[in-house]
């Protein structure tokens, strides 16, 4: 189990590593990668802050819970902080399992889970120039750079 | 009572800072605490609606109490992920 | 894209990279792992056979349908074969698309249908000392070492 | 006609070799092979039932006829993944 918050880029073999175990049947690697189109609309890069306190128990919270609805062996999750080149990995979710299934929606279930109730906030650094919080219901006004 | 409220992402950047002191009145309760921080920075009023509020790092709704000495976060819609 | 059937230890991190893509927002990478008990039976070892031909047609038709089904951005299969031991990548599924649903959806349809249609075989060697061919839905007999 | 049928897994094991040729009249389909290859090795007629049969590596059915020189694949329920 690794449940991390973390400023450097997201080591994916570690959190596979950390997934592996002679009783599992399965492994479900989950990589949010950063796309360089939104929306139609060119991205230059991204940067992520978040509620540090909350956002690290959420996610424990996220795999407690994922570990009483499903039968897992093993279940990381790491997400990305701070400046985002674009095709960084921005989180990576792994999840084992003696069968298949359970790892499948489990790691589906936390990425979807982190998408509503962790407190992680993404800004679009577009290549117009304009940067932008991101907040799936809300029109947000551009910042100006660094700020 | 005085309460600090932590700011995160585009709350941040419209207040300029990253906590705002309000003044509420005892037993104010969390959505108090929301119209408060409208009418301090207006400019925020009109994103308030969809954002939600977490005390001691736990989300919570519009009908709990504030306590003295909380640590609570406004957290606009995530997009972490 | 990447679809392989190999002797040699499946490269992980090969295939993931295989994977990768700018324009990917959503990568997902399922692995079969090779379990020490099966149905309450230790396994000490498997080994897998395949009709060659017949198993690598199989997979590719799997990959074009898969696209055919869900808008993908990079699909790769690489099964093993031959003698594993206890812990082994058996299969490597990694599939990227802009948004994660399409990268699930496709990868778990990918290894159900290896495992309904792509003839390859596998042989518990149980820790008994007994090997068995399995055969879904057939009792086999036990096979003596080597056969 | 003489027809030559690959064999995997556990029909390998039984039968004791990967290859067996077998003598079917012309026009024969694949559900005549299947009974053929049920008669001519006995120990393995009982497990034919849920085997699939391909024709030059694709899956075919009971009632696909048997070309002359076809590389035909007996297919037992498949464990890969």
């Amino acid at each position: 189990m690794m449940i991390e918050l973390t400023h450097n880029p997201i080591d994916v073999a570690r959190v596979l590593a950390s997934a592996e175990s002679r009783s599992a049947g399965a492994v479900v690697l989950f990589l949010g990668t950063t796309r360089e189109e939104s929306e139609g609309r060119r991205t230059a890069s991204l940067d992520y802050e978040c509620y540090p306190e909350m956002a690290e128990s959420e996610l424990s919270r996220l795999e407690k819970e994922a570990r009483q609805r499903w039968s897992l062996i093993e279940c990381s999750v790491v997400h990305r902080l701070g400046h985002l080149e674009i095709g960084e990995v921005s989180v990576a979710i792994a999840v084992s399992s003696a069968h298949r299934q359970p790892a499948f929606e489990a790691g589906q279930w936390i990425i979807d889970r982190i998408k509503h109730v962790v407190p992680i906030w993404k800004r679009e650094n577009w290549a117009d120039g304009e940067s932008q919080w991101v907040h799936p219901g809300l029109e947000t006004p551009p910042t100006t750079a660094g700020e | 009572m005085r309460t600090s409220v932590r700011l995160f992402a585009v709350a941040r950047q419209i207040a300029g800072c990253d906590r705002v002191e309000l003044e509420l009145p005892e037993h104010a309760t969390i959505g108090d605490l929301r119209q408060q921080l409208g009418r301090d920075i207006p400019a925020l009023s009109g994103l308030l609606g969809p954002m939600l509020f977490a005390l001691d790092a736990r989300y919570v709704n519009d009908a709990s109490l504030v306590p003295p000495n909380a640590e609570i976060a406004c957290i606009p819609p995530v997009s972490g992920g």
